[in-house]
C-alpha cells in the first residue's frame, strides 16, 4: 500500500521532468547541444503567471518563456553567423541566458515563492487521495509527448528535423531549412519549459533559485532511456520521479538530494550516450 | 592464416613484419571487408588500391587501431596487436597520416613535429609541471630530435613558419616527419599524393622512399597508380571488400580483372594509369 | 527601486561628508564627526528575505532620527551586501572595519556569515550586532565569543517555544520537516532535544533540498508514521508552501508550526488556502496586527513607501537601536570597537520595536528572551496574533 | 634568457603582482580583496587547465575546492598536522578523486563530460552538507588555525599570490612539455592525438586531475585564512563564477583566467544592485562567446595581429591549396 503510494505519487511529480525532458531530447537530437535554461523559461513563465494572473496570466508565462527561448534561439544563430560550431559554446550561452533570466527574475519579483491554486477537491484512488492536478500534469505531459512522437515520426517537418539532426550538410543541401528547425526547437524548449512552469506554479511553486535543478532533472530524465526519442524522455522523466518519491520515502535526505544526479553519473558512465567514438577521417 | 589465394607469391615475410590477414568488417549490416589481408615489411613500400568504396580505407583503419576488426588478426612481428586501441598501436610502431592532414594551423612545423615524440617522453605528466632538471633536459633533447628529423627530410628551414603557411605537399611531408618522430617502423600513410602539384609528388616519392630506405616498411593508399607503380613493390588491389589480386605493380596493371574494374575506371581521368595499362 | 533609493542617499552622504570635510577646519572634526556604523545584511541569496526587510528598516529609522542618536550624536551608515554568503560576509566586515572605520556592525544576515565574520570582527575589535538565532553564534566556546551580539531569539528558545504550544494542545508525536541547511538542521537537532522534556517524542523527521518542488513523499512518510502535529523548520517559503499542499493532498490533517522563518508576508500572502491554520512563531506581528512600539515602525516603513514583512524589520531596527543606545552610553568619549563592546555590554531595557526588553551583560550576550515571541495563525492570508 | 622565452607568463604575472604590491599593501581592505582574489585566480586557473587546455568543461572546481578546504580543517583543526602537510592531503584527495571521475568521464562527450561535472560537484557538496561527523554539516566548520606563522592579511597576500605564481610556473612548464602539447592536440583532434599516440582518456584525467589539485590548494588557502568554512563557502556558484572568470579572462591563455579574475572582481562591485549580478554575468558571459570566444586574452591577440597585419606585414597566401582527393 504504502509502496505503490511512492509510487504512484512519482509518477505524478515525474511528469514534470517529462516536459524538461522532452526539449532536451529535441534539441540534443537536432543542434547535438543542451539548453541550460529550459529550468529558467520554467521560473519566468511562472513568475509572469503568477505576477499577471488568470488565463491572461497563463499566455502572458506562456508567452515570456518562449521570449525567453527566443533570446536564446538568436545568440544561437549569431554565434553561427560568427561562425562558431561548437556545440559546448551553444551550452555555455544557454547557461549565461539561464543565470541572466534567473536574476531578472529576482530583480523584479524579488525572493518569493511563485505558488496559485488550482483544484480544491482531491480523488481517490484506491484509498489513495490524488489532486486532479496531479492528473493534470500527467496527461499534460503524455499528450505532449504524442503530438512531439506524431510530429517527428509522421510529418514532413519530422523526417527534416530527422534528417537535419543526421547529417546538417547533407540536409541543407537537399533543401531543408536546418537553422530554421534548429531554431524552432529552441522555441518549443521555450514552451514546454513553460507549460512546466505553469503546472509547477499549480501543483507545488517554485522560486527564483529552481532552474538550475529543474534543468538538471530534466537532462537527467532526458538521458536515462537514451536521449533520441521523446518517448524514451517520458519513461525517463517517470522513472525519475519513482526514484525520487522512493528515496524520500525509505532513505535518508542526503539520497534523496542525491537521486537526479546519481542518476545523471550513472547512466553517464555506463550508457554510451555521447560516447567520443573517434575514427579517422574514413572510416 | 592467409587470406584468399594469390596469383603471385607473397614476398617472404620477415620477421617483424605487420600483417593483416582475414579481417573481416561490418558497418549496420553492410560487409565493408571480406576477409582481406595485406603484408608490409620493413624497408619496403606495399600500395593499398582500390575504387572509392572498395574498403581500402577500413583496412588502413583496422591495421592503425582507428577500427576494431569483426574478425581477422593484425600481426606485428608475430605479436597480436588486433582490436587495440590507436594509441597503442603507435606505441607498439605503427604511424599514421591523415588523407587530410590533421595538423593545427598555427603550430609551427617544429612544434607539429615535437607532438610526434610523445611516446619516447619518459616524464611524468606531473614531472613535467615540476619542471625539474631532468625534464628541462628531455624537453632540449626533443628539440634536438625533432630538428633532426626535420634535418633529414631536408625540412629544417621551415621550422619556424607556421603550417598555414605551407603549401599542401610540405604539410604533407610534416605529417611524414610527425610519423617518424614517433618512432614508427611502420608508417601507413592515407593518400599522401592527393592534391599535390605534379613537382610536389616528385619530391614526396622521394621523401617516401629515403624513408623506406632507412628500413621503415611503409603502406600506400593512393588512386594514383603512377605514382603507386613508381614507388611500389607490391600492390594490393581491393574491390567490394575483397582482395582482387595482390603483385608487383606491373603484374597488376596487366592483370583483366584490375584493367576492368579499377584501371579501366579510373584510366578515362588518369592518362598515365591508362598508359601503364 | 529600494536599491536606488538607498544608493543615493549614500551616494549624498558621502557628498555631504566630503563638503563636510572641505568646509569645516580639522580640529572641529573629532568630536562632531559622524560615528560610523556598518550594516553588512543578505540583499540578495536565499537569506535577502530577511536581509531587505532588515535593510529598509534601519533606513527608514536614520531617516526618521535624521541621522542623529537619540542623544544628538550623528552617525552614518555603510551598507553592505554579504549575499547569503559566508566568503561575501567575511569579506564585507573587513571592508567595513578597515576601509569605512565602523565601530559597530549590524549583521551579517545568517548564521553562516556571522560565523565567518566573528574571527574577524575580533581581531579588529569591532562588535558584531547579529540578527540570527542560530545556536552556534552564541556559542560560548568561540574565540569571538566576546564579539558577538544577537539580535534576535536564539534557537532553543524559539523551538522551546512552539513545541510548549504544541504540548498544550495535548499532542504526543511530533514529526519534523527541514530544510537541508545549517538552520534546519540545528532546528530538527534541537527539536529532538527539546521535546522529552515537553512530554513530547519527535518520531519522524524528514528533509527536503531547496530545489524541491514536489514533497509528497515527505509529507506521506510523516502521515505514516502517524503524527499528532509537524513541526516545520524551513525559511524558504516554496518548500513551506510545497509541503501544505503536499501535506492536503495526500490527506495529513494534522496541526502544522512553523519556525519563525516562515513568518513573513510574502508567505501569508501567496500561499493559498491551504496554509489556513499554520502556527508560525514571530518576532511581533508587524505586517498584520502590530502592537503600539511596532506600528510606529510599520507607519514609518509605509510613510517610505515600504511594505512591512516581518520580524525581519523589527530585528533591523533594533539592532540599529541598540548601536544608537550603546553610543548614547558613552557620551563625549571617543568611540571605538572596543568602546562600543563595553557599552554594549552594559545595555538594558533601551528604548526598541519590540515587546519585550533586550538586555545584554558581561555574562549574556543573547539579548532576547522568549518574551518577545508570539505565535501567529495563518488565516485568509494574514497573520492573527494568538494569545 | 631562455628563461625569458619559456616562462614569460611567469615573469609577467610577477611583475604585475610587484607593481600591485605597494598599493595594496596600503589599503587593508586591499590586503583582504588580494587573498580572496588570489583564492579565486587559483580556482579560474585550475578551470584554464581543464577546459583551456584538456577541453573538459569543469563545472566541480568549487567542489574540488570544498574537499581541499575540508581536508585542511580536519587536518589541521582535528588531528593536528604540522603547517602545511595538510596542503598535501588538499591537493591529493581532489587530484585522486579528479582523476578516477575523469577516467569513466573522458570518454565522452564534450557535453556530457561537463554535464557529469556539474553532477559530481553536486554529489560531493550534498555528501559535504550531510557527514555531520566529518564537515560538521551544514552548520559548518569553526575554528580552523592559521598556517604556522602566516596570519596577518598580508602575509595572506603574499602566500596567496606566491601560490598563484608558481601554478603559472607549472603550467607554462607543462605546456612546454610533450605531455602539455598532447593536451593541445587532443582538444582540436582527438583522432589525430590517438595518431600520436596520445591515451586521450589518460592525458584529459590527468590534467583534470592537475586542475582539482590546484583548486584544492585554493580551498586550503580559503579554509586557513577565513577560519570558518560551511557548505555554502565554495558551492557550485563558485565553480560557475570561476568558469566565467576564465572564459571571459581566456581559458585558453594561462594568464586569461588571472586577468578574467580581476576583470570580475572589480566590475562586480561596481554593480548597482546584488539582485543584478546574475544578469551581469550572464550577459558578460553571452556577450564574450559572441565577441571573442577566445576571451579577452584572445581579443588583445587579434587587435595586436591586425595592427600588425594593417603595417603592411600581411600573410603571403598559402602555396598549393589544400584540394580533397576525387571522391
Amino acid at each position: 500500500m504504502t509502496f505503490s503510494e511512492f509510487i504512484l505519487r512519482g509518477v505524478l511529480a515525474g511528469s514534470i521532468y517529462v516536459l524538461l525532458a522532452v526539449p532536451m531530447s529535441l534539441l540534443f537530437s537536432t543542434v547535438r547541444t543542451i539548453d541550460f535554461a529550459v529550468g529558467a523559461y520554467a521560473l519566468v513563465a511562472a513568475a509572469v503567471a503568477a505576477s499577471v494572473g488568470g488565463v491572461l496570466g497563463i499566455a502572458a508565462g506562456l508567452g515570456a518563456a518562449v521570449a525567453g527561448s527566443a533570446a536564446m534561439a538568436l545568440i544561437f544563430l549569431l554565434l553561427k553567423r560568427f561562425g562558431c560550431h561548437n556545440h559546448i559554446i551553444y551550452a555555455l550561452a544557454s547557461f549565461g541566458v539561464a543565470t541572466a533570466l534567473a536574476s531578472a527574475v529576482l530583480w523584479q519579483y524579488g525572493t518569493q515563492s511563485f505558488v496559485r491554486d488550482s483544484f480544491s477537491q482531491f480523488w481517490s484512488l484506491a484509498g489513495i487521495r490524488i489532486s486532479p492536478q496531479g492528473v493534470l500534469n500527467l496527461v499534460t505531459a503524455l499528450v505532449a509527448v504524442t503530438i512531439l512522437y506524431v510530429v517527428i515520426q509522421r510529418s514532413q517537418l519530422g523526417r527534416m528535423m530527422r534528417a537535419a539532426a543526421v547529417n546538417v550538410m547533407g540536409s541543407e543541401l537537399a533543401g531543408i531549412p536546418v537553422e530554421l528547425i534548429q531554431v524552432g526547437t529552441y522555441l518549443v524548449g521555450g514552451l514546454l519549459g513553460g507549460i512546466a512552469g505553469l503546472l509547477i506554479l499549480f501543483t507545488a511553486g517554485l522560486d527564483y533559485s529552481a532552474p538550475l535543478s529543474l534543468t538538471l532533472s530534466g537532462f537527467a530524465a532526458a538521458i536515462v532511456f537514451g536521449i533520441d526519442n521523446p518517448f524514451r524522455a517520458l519513461f525517463g522523466g517517470l522513472a525519475m520521479g519513482v526514484a525520487e518519491a522512493l528515496a524520500a520515502g525509505y532513505t535518508s535526505g542526503m539520497v534523496t538530494s542525491m537521486v537526479p544526479f546519481l542518476f545523471l553519473l550513472i547512466v553517464l558512465g555506463t550508457s554510451r550516450f555521447g560516447d567520443a567514438t573517434v575514427a579517422g577521417d574514413r572510416t | 592464416m592467409t587470406g584468399p589465394a594469390f596469383d603471385t607469391p607473397v614476398p617472404p615475410a620477415a620477421a617483424d613484419a605487420l600483417v593483416a590477414s582475414g579481417i573481416e568488417v561490418a558497418f549496420g549490416g553492410i560487409k565493408a571487408l571480406a576477409g582481406v589481408g595485406a603484408t608490409v615489411v620493413p624497408g619496403r613500400i606495399v600500395g593499398l588500391i582500390g575504387r572509392n568504396g572498395s574498403g581500402k580505407s577500413t583496412l588502413f583503419n583496422c591495421m592503425t587501431g582507428f577500427v576494431r576488426p569483426g574478425a581477422g588478426r593484425v600481426t606485428l612481428g608475430g605479436a597480436d596487436i588486433t582490436g587495440l586501441p590507436a594509441e597503442r598501436v603507435v606505441r607498439a610502431g605503427i604511424a599514421r597520416t591523415f588523407q587530410t592532414p590533421r595538423i593545427a594551423e598555427g603550430a609551427d612545423v617544429r612544434t607539429a613535429v615535437l607532438c610526434g615524440f610523445f611516446n619516447s617522453a619518459k616524464t611524468s605528466f606531473m614531472g613535467s609541471v615540476a619542471g625539474f632538471g631532468a625534464a628541462r633536459r628531455e624537453e632540449r633533447r626533443l628539440r634536438e630530435e625533432a630538428d633532426a628529423v626535420l634535418e633529414g627530410l631536408g625540412l629544417a628551414d621551415l621550422r619556424h613558419t607556421e603550417v598555414r603557411r605551407l603549401s599542401m605537399g610540405l604539410v604533407r611531408m610534416v605529417d611524414v616527419a610527425r610519423c617518424i618522430a614517433s618512432g614508427a617502423r611502420f608508417i601507413l600513410l592515407d593518400e599522401p599524393a592527393a592534391g599535390l602539384t605534379q613537382a610536389e609528388q616528385e619530391t614526396l616519392s622521394r621523401q617516401i622512399r629515403d624513408v623506406a630506405a632507412r628500413g621503415v616498411g611503409i603502406l600506400l593508399v593512393e588512386h594514383n597508380f603512377a605514382l603507386v607503380r613508381s614507388l611500389c613493390e607490391t600492390v594490393v588491389v581491393l574491390e567490394t571488400g575483397r582482395v582482387l589480386c595482390e603483385g608487383a605493380p606491373e603484374t597488376v596493371a596487366r592483370d583483366p580483372r584490375v584493367l576492368r574494374s579499377y584501371l579501366g575506371a579510373v584510366g578515362e581521368s588518369d592518362e598515365q594509369g591508362e598508359a601503364a595499362a | 527601486m529600494n536599491k536606488t533609493t538607498c544608493k543615493s542617499w549614500r551616494r549624498a552622504a558621502a557628498v555631504g561628508a566630503t563638503l563636510g570635510a572641505l568646509a569645516l577646519p580639522l580640529a572641529a572634526a573629532a568630536a562632531d564627526a559622524p560615528v560610523k556604523i556598518g550594516t553588512v545584511l543578505s540583499l540578495s541569496g536565499p537569506a535577502a528575505v530577511f536581509g531587505l526587510p532588515e535593510r529598509d528598516a534601519i533606513n527608514v529609522v536614520a531617516k526618521k532620527l535624521g541621522f542623529k542618536s537619540p542623544g544628538g550624536r550623528p552617525f552614518e551608515l555603510v551598507l553592505h551586501d554579504d549575499k547569503s554568503n559566508p566568503t561575501e560576509a567575511a569579506r564585507a566586515v573587513t571592508q567595513v572595519i578597515n576601509n569605512d572605520k565602523v565601530v559597530v556592525v549590524v549583521g551579517p544576515s545568517t548564521g553562516s556569515g556571522i560565523l565567518a565574520a566573528g574571527p574577524i570582527a575580533s581581531r579588529l575589535k569591532v562588535p558584531l550586532i547579529a540578527p540570527a538565532g542560530t545556536m552556534a553564534v552564541g556559542d560560548r566556546k568561540n574565540e569571538f565569543w566576546p564579539w558577538v551580539f544577537r539580535m534576535a531569539i536564539n534557537d532553543a528558545t524559539s523551538i522551546e517555544f512552539i513545541l510548549k504550544d504544541m504540548a498544550k494542545s495535548k499532542a504526543k508525536k511530533v514529526g519534523v520537516l527541514y530544510q537541508e541547511d545549517a538552520y534546519g538542521k540545528t532546528g530538527v537537532d534541537l527539536a529532538k532535544e527539546i521535546a522529552p522534556k515537553l512530554g513530547l517524542e519527535v518520531v519522524e523527521t524528514v528533509s527536503a533540498p531547496y530545489s524541491a518542488t514536489d514533497l509528497t513523499a515527505q509529507a506521506t512518510r510523516l502521515r505514516n508514521a502517524g503524527v499528532d502535529t509537524v513541526f516545520l523548520q524551513v525559511s524558504i517559503a516554496a518548500l513551506g508552501t510545497s509541503f501544505l499542499k503536499a501535506a492536503r493532498q495526500i490527506g495529513l490533517d494534522k496541526p502544522i508550526y512553523a519556525n519563525a522563518g516562515l513568518a513573513q508576508r510574502s508567505f501569508a500572502e501567496n500561499v493559498g488556502p491551504e496554509a489556513d491554520g499554520l502556527r508560525t512563531l514571530s518576532i511581533g506581528n508587524l505586517p498584520f496586527e502590530p502592537i503600539a512600539e511596532e506600528k510606529e515602525l510599520s507607519d514609518l516603513l509605509k510613510a517610505d513607501g515600504k511594505v512591512p514583512q516581518g520580524w525581519g524589520e523589527i530585528v533591523g531596527a533594533n539592532g540599529l537601536l541598540a548601536a544608537l543606545a550603546a553610543i548614547d552610553a558613552q557620551a563625549g568619549k571617543e568611540i571605538t570597537g572596543e568602546s562600543m563592546r563595553t557599552a554594549l555590554e552594559g545595555l538594558c531595557g533601551f528604548r526598541s520595536y519590540a515587546r519585550g526588553k533586550i538586555c545584554y551583560s558581561p555574562d549574556n550576550h543573547d539579548g532576547w528572551d522568549g518574551s518577545s515571541l508570539t505565535i501567529v495563525e495563518i488565516r485568509d492570508k494574514k497573520m492573527r496574533t494568538l494569545d | 634568457m631562455t628563461f625569458w622565452a619559456n616562462h614569460r607568463n611567469t615573469l609577467i604575472a610577477i611583475a604585475a603582482v610587484l607593481i600591485a604590491a605597494p598599493f595594496v599593501a596600503s589599503r587593508p581592505v586591499w590586503l583582504d580583496s588580494a587573498v580572496i582574489l588570489g583564492v579565486y585566480a587559483l580556482l579560474a586557473l585550475s578551470v584554464g587547465i581543464s577546459y583551456g587546455q584538456a577541453g573538459i568543461l569543469t563545472m566541480s572546481q568549487g567542489a574540488f575546492a570544498s574537499v581541499g578546504a575540508y581536508a585542511a580543517a580536519l587536518c589541521s583543526a582535528r588531528w593536528g598536522w604540522p603547517p602545511f602537510t595538510d596542503l598535501v592531503l588538499a591537493m591529493l584527495l581532489p587530484a585522486v578523486l579528479a582523476y578516477g571521475v575523469g577516467r569513466v568521464v573522458t570518454r565522452l562527450s564534450p557535453l556530457a563530460t561537463a554535464l557529469a561535472t556539474l553532477a559530481l560537484g553536486s554529489v560531493i557538496s550534498i555528501y559535504i552538507r550531510h557527514a555531520d561527523d566529518l564537515t560538521g554539516g551544514y552548520v559548518g566548520f569553526a575554528g580552523i588555525p592559521a598556517i604556522g606563522f602566516i596570519d596577518t592579511p598580508l602575509e595572506y597576500a603574499v602566500l596567496a599570490w606566491l601560490l598563484v605564481i608558481a601554478v603559472v610556473y607549472g603550467y607554462e612548464n607543462l605546456m612546454r612539455s610533450a605531455h602539455g602539447r598532447a593536451l593541445n592536440v587532443l582538444q582540436q583532434d582527438q583522432a589525430r592525438a590517438r595518431a600520436d599516440g596520445i591515451d586521450v582518456a589518460r592525458s584529459m584525467s590527468a590534467a583534470f586531475a592537475l586542475s582539482a589539485a590546484i583548486a584544492g590548494i585554493a580551498g586550503w588557502l580559503y579554509a586557513h585564512y577565513v577560519s570558518v568554512l560551511s557548505p555554502e563557502s565554495l558551492d557550485t556558484n563558485i565553480s560557475v563564477t570561476a568558469l566565467l572568470m576564465a572564459v571571459v579572462g581566456g581559458a585558453g591563455y594561462v594568464l586569461g583566467p588571472i586577468i578574467g579574475t580581476v576583470l570580475f572582481d572589480t566590475l562586480t562591485r561596481l554593480l548597482p544592485a546584488a539582485e543584478l549580478q546574475g544578469l551581469f554575468y550572464g550577459l558578460a558571459l553571452v556577450v564574450i562567446l559572441l565577441v571573442a570566444r577566445t576571451g579577452l586574452m584572445g581579443l588583445g591577440e587579434q587587435l595586436i595581429g591586425a595592427a600588425r597585419s594593417g603595417l603592411g606585414r600581411r600573410a603571403a597566401p598559402a602555396a598549393g591549396l589544400p584540394a580533397r582527393a576525387a571522391s
